[in-house]
């Protein structure tokens, strides 16, 4: 019922443009040891800016 | 003096209601603590408290950031004293960690706000509180926002001049009076566990 | 002003007080007086109560004898030494608050245009360094930020003189002056390069100790501001009463410190003023 | 500060909520993390309710993540945007009337250097365009030109975003907004120009579309700031909601000014550079 | 030099050390004051009549009594300025006058919201338009309801007392307000007066921003996560019901000053003659006036009384009611065309057709003696208490 | 294109139209009628809305002249400035902008410049709101401007009308700032009943002013504005002291004016009640509410609504509640100023009631009163 | 004759349109021959941050200001109002009247607390539920209209305005060019626009969306409450 951002985890490369982009905090964690991110959903206003950031278009901002 | 004497008992005591210092209550000298407005010895005041946390169904301690924080010296004492105090009364803690507005919400569950202690109180069915190491200002906000939406029956252990919007009230409170106040209400508990067993035998 | 507006009424001629029959038969309104005429006009700015010597009052002098078009003059002025003169100026002048006029002038030059869209009116803030660079300063920029067609003149007698001696942005590094007991801990404000980014299409630094220089800015700075934008002067005249020389050392001063290189005349002019200066002072005329 | 401060009595640790227990943990107090390490520790700002794509949101982000010495450093900011993402951060924030940050942040810093002789406290001012270059302009320069050593930071959305989209100084000439029915009428004030006559030891211009960029500006401000004198950094921030672009183009209009009028730009006096110079020799 | 300092309680300062004779200006009654209150830091501007009570302090800077002082840009800049030393954690100082208190006049609130226990010198004097550089107390009526504690000085005596005392109060946890220590420009601040000062070699204790019920800005005091002073985030019910319990907490701190005001002061009020029915009740300099008239009406045979109000903020309401309850006469004398103080007397007090709310001058203008001397007549002729004059 | 009409005309005779607007919009419907040369703004909550919608105006072209000033401070002092240079002006601000701009508001009266500015008010700092409070009021009672307080949006359309009618007079010529409560009134929408749009009021006329416009087109020239009166001595403080009595003055010579625009400083429902409500602004509007419920349980309160602040309405008030048994005074701010001013007028003020009082932004529950009323039936 | 009086509070985040909302409400109202006041509350926040507007509707004159602190009728625009407390009152239903009526948008019912669904039982409440963001993506094509769809709910409930005034409001609100809106609305009204070619063709969107959500509210019964 609302928008935040998705991740195809399979995409994700780890190169936290996501990460810089974000104009929220800790809306993505990075993961050293898998060197991907994750997403916390609630915290995410679905502003879209990572989508556009993202180099893998693993990022997406749709519906839940 | 007045002839009226504001009494400062457990809310709900309305929509905005005057600080108790408006209404004439007075912080009592060295020696000295507020029970509903009224000053008394240090020594009523602690057996009251007892009496108080003893009698209550869910009482809570909040602790604030002076006490949370190891910041200076003396204070990792006062804090096993505290937490001592509140296990000997059978009391629970959530802890003040600081005075934000916080954004989006509270947790009532794991904290509570002096901006909005209500709803830590609402949420938890506290019918009696502590406050401890909140910085003055921030304890006589909330403690009147308590008394105002709620009926919770509050409590101050301050280490300055004391609350007078605190049903009860000390002033000074330093290691000394709190291992003193734990000492009493051990003791008021063994009498009554006493009673209690006098009673069911 | 309306042509033939100044003159006394019919049957009013003997009473009127001298002072006011002289500025009726020698005054400069629309007479083209300039500095050089000093002596050979009646002055805009009667006796005063300044200090002897006082350099800001000579400026000031200067100043109302170099005003290109007195008659259709406003000057806003700000508290401090030279509000003490203010009442004593024949024009229309302003002292309204301690560091808003150009604030109040931004106000006023619009409300008269909007009042008289076929006349030039001149709006000029003249106000001490206190009053321009330290309490006034953000109205003082934004006036040129907004490009607000006045001119800024700033008396700069490097301390608050009115109210004492007290140091001020414009007092010079080093200087013991009451509120820096152990001397000022930073430069002069460089208002004249501020000014410069901040907009203004002209920018003058003179000194009294140059009458015919001081004009010439001034005029400049007035021609431009009627055309382009904000203009800046920034008159250099320290204080004997706080600097505690004495008051015949106010040139001669003025003069070493200019020779020594303490003192520099600036003048920074954008392309636009620069065209416009051409074209006004083509044939010649300083 | 010291670590005291954020370590918690051991009887009340467990009882912490989440958010500090993280800090704790994994804050960027006594542990040095940068923006590199974003996304792997827990940040000092904490969730906010800017607008979705807000660029002074990631700016205030960025900066915070920046800062050297977190766990020594006072934040002053003013009513605005800017001032909701600081609201909740985890070091000390004022905001007291608008616009006098910087005279706020002049007396703190002078006492905190009386109480705490031998430390660093860093004192930074971190305010959006209206507070810095229209209502509080006078009290910016003059702690300039009276050289306090604080950081001043001018998040830039170019528009009073708070109070519903006005033009202010620093909106672009031509722009349309409340308050500028006709379109602004004047250029953008050029604070970083004026910034470096008026005594700043240094000064830099950069856009929320060069995270590293700001790293190093808010780290070299930081540090000069203790040592030499004041100085300032300028960070494009703009506002989807106002300027009325899709909240996901934020970085791309940031980047795109950078090809423009916020090209990025560095201004260091002699001393300040001879300074930094020692420090990079010194570590 | 410096003279090297003990660091003593208030109590011993001000009560119990002894005190020497000086002729000084109400200025350097300032500087005496600030010389003993241990003060970190002060900031300045320039305004007359204020300027030369700084400038004094700045000689103290120079001398080693202060630890910084500096001249700030603008009255609004410099109690902002104050202000984030205080945040900092030390004791300061400042003033100002007139047209400068009306300059800065959103910072007072903002001190008193914050709870900073700032003392400020306010010499009175008149505001624009049309500029005056005199006596005049206009701007004590549009300070009453910042959440200050005013106290009003009669003379350089009490400015003196006042400051120091000034401290004792505010820094008092349970208060911990900012206090506004006011006197008439000129008639004080120029004076020379005789004034007993305790000794030069003993201060004030310092400021000890522990004991503050808001935590010092210095990242050394928790909570580190805290913002001063909030904007309280949501814009709900609960949020206004903070924000007005924030108010009614920095009230109620003015009330907890009454205690330590009684203390120090003596009482929020001073009377003389209580059983007079006629009273004259005025604050500052208005009562230096006021005992003058005080004796030559008593000269002539008249029970007549007098009210010092010593404290403006808060007000001594209930002391003004029990002082004047047997009164069939109250003279107030002002030096502001407002009429600030008759308004708050009549408001105070009951039956309040008793009180004359006059005589007023200002714009610089002296009081004559005569002039309330003539007035009391007048209102006791009104109120049928004299036949003639 | 509009016709320029007589004030009477315009606020008494035309035929209003009625429109489901905000406080805001009632502002803008105002000085589109007003005939105003230029105003000035500065963003601030709740105030701004209504200066933008100024700006819209300007747009439109029924202001010559409109921009944003650097803040509130310096749109005071621009707007004394376009006002000495003799142009009908407008501007707006609120709580902290009201205490910026503070020092110039008294310079306004001493000037005898007729700036209207109307003032939504809120909470000042510290803590920070941007919710409805009236205590900036308190702070402006002695600046020597007359303060009139809308309680809604309709008062707050025709009493700008009304202050520019007022403020211009020859014998008054002094500011006129109009209060409302900020967002209680600015973004409250209701039916609000306006003249045509196509009438406005006379221009202002900068020579019948009783100063000089400062526009070297008039006599005398020289002429400073406003001049520190220059001898340190008897004399000057006397014409100093004469200056400020001449403010005063003129702020009694309105009363008539105000009486004759406003129908009164004050009105009055059921004088004869035993209890009496005195209120200003909002707190007008819950009064009426819990009077109205009184009623219903048989308690006949009365209403004084007070308009005018300054000049304040002292003996029609004293004469008003002399028959009172009991007189409540509830307000939005956490001083109560009005209380205190009314307690000063009333004879027995042991029969005032000071309260309710809210603030920080809450609202006024009308059984905060009826409380009150009950108490002082009891 | 006795005061007919409807008191209606709004509660939702920043950018879903409540006060919008309650301003074509009252205006419809006003069209209809009633009074109405309608006003928004919200602070400095920001979009998605809680938000609320109240319409008072009555047949007399209307004196109240500010919150509605009793509302016979409550709307939620969103359910974080209620799940993440993102409401100005605590509970979210505090101060509701006897026999209230509670409007939540939500694809199914919410786990209320036990003791929440008790008071409610207590008061006679009665709770509806309508999927309005779905519905507005549905039937107008963006979830901007979520508000229109929450109001067709309303009307769904109970006649407050007649659908004529409805349709009159909406048409003057979002075509005359009178009306403007402040901030972050106007931003959003632009959006709004710029997604139907014409205002016909909005105008029409919206009272789809309208009806939609006329059809799509059901009321959810509280487990043992009494039937009012």
């Amino acid at each position: 019922m609302y928008v935040s951002v998705r991740l195809a985890e399979e995409k994700c490369n780890g190169c936290r443009m996501c990460v810089f982009t974000c104009p929220d905090p800790n809306v993505f964690n990075f993961y050293k040891d898998k060197k991907k991110i994750s997403v916390n959903a609630s915290r995410c206003k679905g502003c879209g800016l990572c989508v556009v950031a993202c180099p893998k278009e693993a990022l997406s901002v749709s519906a839940g | 003096m007045t002839a009226f004497q504001y009494q400062v008992l457990a809310g709900p005591e309305g929509y905005l209601p005057p600080a108790a210092a408006m209404m004439g209550v007075e912080l009592p000298d060295k020696g000295e603590a507020l029970i509903e407005g009224q000053v008394v010895s240090d020594e009523e005041a602690l057996h009251k408290i007892a009496e108080k946390l003893l009698g209550a169904e869910n009482p809570f301690f909040f602790p604030g950031p002076l006490l949370l924080w190891a910041w200076r010296d003396g204070v990792e004492e006062k804090a096993r004293a505290i937490k001592d105090l509140a296990e000997t009364a059978g009391a629970k803690i959530i802890p003040m960690p600081d005075y934000r507005p916080k954004y989006p919400m509270i947790n009532p569950d794991v904290e509570i706000n002096p901006n909005h202690p209500n709803l830590t109180i609402w949420h938890n069915n506290i019918d009696a509180c502590v406050f401890v190491g909140v910085h003055c200002h921030y304890a006589n906000m909330a403690l009147k926002i308590i008394r105002g939406g709620t009926d919770c029956y509050t409590i101050a252990l301050c280490a300055e001049a004391g609350h007078e919007d605190a049903m009860i009230s000390l002033r000074d409170a330093g290691l000394e009076k709190i291992k003193r106040l734990t000492t009493i209400v051990g003791d008021k508990k063994r009498q009554l566990a006493g009673r209690e067993a006098i009673c069911s035998r | 002003m309306k042509p033939g507006l100044f003159k006394i009424s019919p049957g009013f001629e003997e009473v009127m007080p001298a002072e006011y029959r002289e500025l009726v038969e020698h005054g400069p309104y629309g007479a083209g007086m300039g500095v050089a005429d000093l002596g050979a006009f009646k002055e805009l700015l009667e006796e005063h109560p300044l200090c002897a010597g006082c350099g800001l009052a000579l400026s000031l002098r200067l100043f109302l004898a170099s005003l290109p078009a007195p008659q259709d003059t406003v000057i806003v002025g700000s508290t401090g030494c030279s509000s003490l003169a203010f009442p004593q100026v024949a024009l229309q002048n302003i002292h309204s608050l301690f560091g808003n006029q150009n604030a109040l002038a931004s106000g006023l030059k619009r409300a008269l245009s909007l009042r008289f869209p076929d006349k030039v009116k001149d709006v000029v803030v003249i106000a001490g360094d206190g009053a321009t660079a330290d309490i006034g300063l953000d109205m003082v920029m934004h006036s040129w930020f907004r490009q607000e067609n006045i001119t800024t003149v700033m008396l700069d007698n490097e301390a608050y003189a009115n109210t004492g001696g007290q140091e001020s942005g414009m007092s010079p590094q080093g200087t013991v002056l009451y509120m820096a007991p152990k001397g000022k801990k930073f430069p002069k404000i460089p208002l004249p390069e501020i000014a410069r980014e901040a907009g203004c299409a002209y920018v003058g630094a003179c000194s009294p100790a140059q009458g015919k220089r001081l004009e010439r800015m001034l005029r400049r700075a007035i021609l431009v501001a009627r055309e382009i934008g904000p203009t800046y002067v920034q008159i250099f005249a320290p204080c004997p009463t706080n600097y505690k020389f004495k008051p015949n050392e106010t040139l001669t001063r003025l003069k070493l410190l200019e020779k020594e290189g303490v003192f520099q005349p600036k003048e920074y002019i954008t392309r636009e003023a620069q065209d416009l200066l051409n074209k006004l002072e083509g044939g010649g005329k300083p | 500060m010291s670590t005291r401060i954020i370590t918690p009595v051991a009887e009340f640790a467990d009882l912490l909520p989440q958010d500090y227990r993280e800090l704790v943990a994994n804050g960027p107090f006594f542990a040095r993390r940068g923006l590199k390490d974003l996304g792997t520790f827990k940040e000092i700002i904490e969730e906010h309710p800017h607008c979705a794509g807000c660029g002074v949101a990631l700016g205030v982000r960025l900066v915070a993540a920046s800062l050297p010495a977190p766990a020594d450093t006072i934040i002053i900011g003013t009513p605005g945007c800017s001032f909701f993402g600081l609201a909740q951060t985890a070091v000390n924030y004022s905001n007291t009337a608008f616009g006098n940050q910087n005279a706020v942040a002049s007396g703190l810093k002078r006492m905190l250097s009386l109480r705490y002789p031998d430390r660093h406290k860093d004192v930074v001012v971190l305010v959006g365009d209206g507070g810095i270059a229209d209502i509080g302009l006078d009290m910016t320069l003059h702690s300039w030109f009276r050289r306090e050593k604080i950081v001043t930071i001018m998040v830039d959305n170019e528009v009073y975003g708070n109070t519903g989209g006005q033009e202010s100084g620093m909106t672009k000439e031509g722009q349309v907004l409340n308050m500028a029915p006709g379109g602004k009428k004047f250029p953008k004030i050029p604070v970083f120009e004026i910034a470096k006559v008026s005594g700043c030891a240094y000064a830099a211009k950069v856009t929320v579309a060069s995270p590293r960029m700001i790293e190093k500006a808010v780290n070299r401000a930081v540090l000069v700031a203790r040592q030499v004198g004041p100085t300032y950094l300028q960070i494009y921030t703009p506002c989807p909601t106002n300027l009325k672009f899709s909240p996901d183009q934020t970085v791309r209009v940031a980047a795109e000014a950078e090809k423009g009028y916020y090209a990025v730009e560095e201004f260091i006096t002699d001393e300040a550079a001879r300074c930094l110079q020692q420090l990079t020799t010194e570590s | 030099m410096v003279v090297e300092q003990k660091a003593v309680s208030v109590d011993e300062l001000l009560f119990a050390s002894p005190r020497k004779q000086v002729f000084i200006t109400g200025s350097e009654a300032v500087a005496e004051a600030v010389k003993r209150a241990n003060v970190e830091m002060a900031i300045a501007y320039p305004i007359t009549p204020q300027s030369e009570s700084m400038h004094l302090v700045g000689d103290l800077f120079a001398k080693g009594y202060l630890r910084d002082y500096y001249r700030g840009e603008n009255e609004f800049a410099v109690m902002a300025a104050v202000h984030g030393a205080s945040l900092g954690g030390g004791r300061v100082f400042t003033a100002t006058s007139g047209p400068g208190t009306l300059r800065a006049m959103e910072m007072f609130p903002v001190w008193a919201g914050s709870r900073q226990p700032i003392v400020c010198a306010f010499m009175c004097r008149g505001v624009s338009l049309p500029p005056s550089i005199q006596p005049e107390n206009i701007e004590m009526g549009m300070l009453l309801d910042t959440g200050m504690i005013m106290l009003h000085a009669e003379n350089a005596q009490d400015f003196f007392d006042m400051i120091l005392k000034g401290y004792a109060v505010a820094e008092q946890p349970e208060v911990h307000l900012p206090l506004g220590v006011f006197v008439d420009g000129f008639f004080v601040t120029h004076t020379r007066d005789l004034v007993m000062l305790p000794p030069e070699d003993l201060k004030l204790a310092p400021y000890d921003p522990t004991c503050s019920p808001v935590p010092a800005f210095d990242m050394e005091t928790p909570p580190i996560r805290i913002v001063r002073d909030p904007l309280l985030n949501k814009s709900n019910f609960i949020s206004y019901a903070a924000n007005a319990s924030w108010h009614q907490e920095v009230l109620a701190a003015a009330e907890r000053a009454r205690k330590h005001l009684n203390r120090y002061l003596g009482g929020l009020l001073e009377v003389e003659y209580p059983d007079a029915s006629l009273f004259i009740i005025a604050s500052g300099t208005a009562v230096s006036q006021g005992r003058e008239a005080l004796k030559a009406l008593r000269a002539e045979g008249f029970e007549v009384g007098l009210i010092k109000i010593k404290s403006i903020r808060p007000f001594p309401t209930a002391e003004l009611i029990a002082a004047t309850e047997k009164a069939e006469l109250l003279v107030v004398p002002e030096f502001n065309a407002g009429g600030w103080l008759a308004r708050e007397i009549k408001a105070a007090i009951d039956n309040n057709s008793r009180v004359c709310a006059s005589p007023r001058v200002f714009g610089g203008m002296t009081m004559p003696v005569e002039l309330i001397v003539s007035e009391v007549k007048k209102a006791m002729l009104a109120k049928g208490l004299l036949k003639s004059v | 294109m509009q016709q320029v009409v007589s004030p009477e005309h315009l606020l008494f005779e035309a035929r209003r139209e009625q429109m489901f607007i905000t406080g805001s919009e009632a502002v803008r419907e105002a000085i589109k009628r007003a005939n105003v040369d230029m105003a000035i703004s500065y963003p601030i909550t709740p105030q701004s809305e209504s200066m933008h919608l100024v700006g819209d105006i300007y747009k439109e072209g029924y202001l010559r002249e409109y921009f944003r000033g650097e803040n509130e401070f310096a749109v005071m002092s621009a707007i004394a400035g376009a006002a000495m240079g003799g142009v009908r002006v407008f501007t707006a601000t609120g709580g902290p902008g009201t205490l910026r701009a503070f020092e110039m508001f008294s310079t306004w009266a001493g000037a005898r410049l007729p700036i209207v500015c109307a003032f939504m008010t809120r909470g000042v700092n510290s803590p920070l709101s941007i919710q409805p409070d009236t205590i900036e009021m308190a702070f402006m009672l002695d600046t020597g401007m007359i303060i009139l307080h809308a309680e809604n949006s309709q008062d707050l359309h025709d009493m700008l009308l009304k202050a520019y009618c007022v403020a211009e007079k020859t014998d008054v010529h002094i500011p006129v700032g109009v209060f409302a409560d900020g967002f209680f009134v600015t973004h409250t929408r209701e039916k609000v009943e306006v003249p045509p749009a196509d009438l406005k009021l006379p221009p202002y006329n900068p020579y019948s002013a009783p100063v000089p416009a400062m526009d070297m087109e008039n006599v005398p020239f020289r002429q400073m504005r406003d001049p520190f009166v220059m001898k340190s001595n008897y004399i000057s403080y006397a014409a100093h002291a004469s200056w400020q009595q001449e403010i005063l003055a003129a702020a009694e010579r309105s009363r008539k004016y105000l009486a004759k625009y406003l129908g009164g400083l004050v009105d009055v429902e059921y004088a004869d009640a035993e209890v009496l409500v005195v209120a200003s602004g909002t707190a007008v509007s819950v009064s009426r509410e819990a009077i109205k419920l009184c009623a219903r349980e048989g308690l006949r309160a009365g209403l004084v609504k007070v308009k005018s602040l300054r000049p304040f309405p002292a003996e029609e008030i004293k004469l008003v509640t002399r028959g009172a048994k009991a007189v409540i005074v509830p307000e939005f701010n956490r001083v109560g100023w009005l209380c205190r001013e009314i307690k000063a007028v009333v004879e027995d003020n042991t029969k005032v009631v000071g309260g309710p009082r809210v603030f920080g932004g809450m609202t006024m529950p009308a059984g905060l009163i009826i409380s009150e009323i009950r108490r002082c039936f009891a | 004759m006795s005061e007919k009086k409807i008191n209606i509070r709004m509660s939702g985040l920043g950018g879903q349109g409540v006060v919008t909302a309650a301003h074509i409400l009252g205006a419809a109202a006003t069209r209809d021959g009633l009074i109405s006041t309608v006003n928004p509350f919200f602070g400095a926040e920001k979009r998605l941050a809680p938000a609320e507007s109240y319409v008072r509707i009555s047949d007399r004159p209307i004196y109240e200001r500010g919150e509605i602190l009793n509302p016979n009728i409550i709307m939620i625009f969103h359910p974080h109002v209620i799940t993440m407390g993102k409401c100005y009152t605590m509970p979210f239903f505090d101060g509701l009247q006897q026999a209230g009526i509670l409007l939540v948008n939500a694809e199914q019912s919410l786990s209320l607390g036990g003791k929440d669904l008790v008071k409610l039982a207590a008061l006679q409440a009665r709770i509806y539920y309508l999927p309005a963001t779905q519905v507005a993506l549905e039937s107008g094509g963006t979830e901007l209209a979520t508000n229109m769809a929450m109001l067709g709910g309303l009307l769904g409930i109970t006649e407050l305005v007649s659908r004529e005034a409805l349709r009159e409001s909406l048409a003057e609100r979002f075509g005359g060019g009178k009306f403007v809106a402040s901030g972050t609305t106007a931003a959003l009204d632009d959006v709004l626009k710029s997604k139907f070619a014409q205002f016909d063709q909005l105008l029409e969107k919206n009272m789809e969306v309208v009806e939609s959500g006329r059809r799509s509210v059901w009321e959810f019964r509280i487990p043992g409450a009494v039937s009012a």
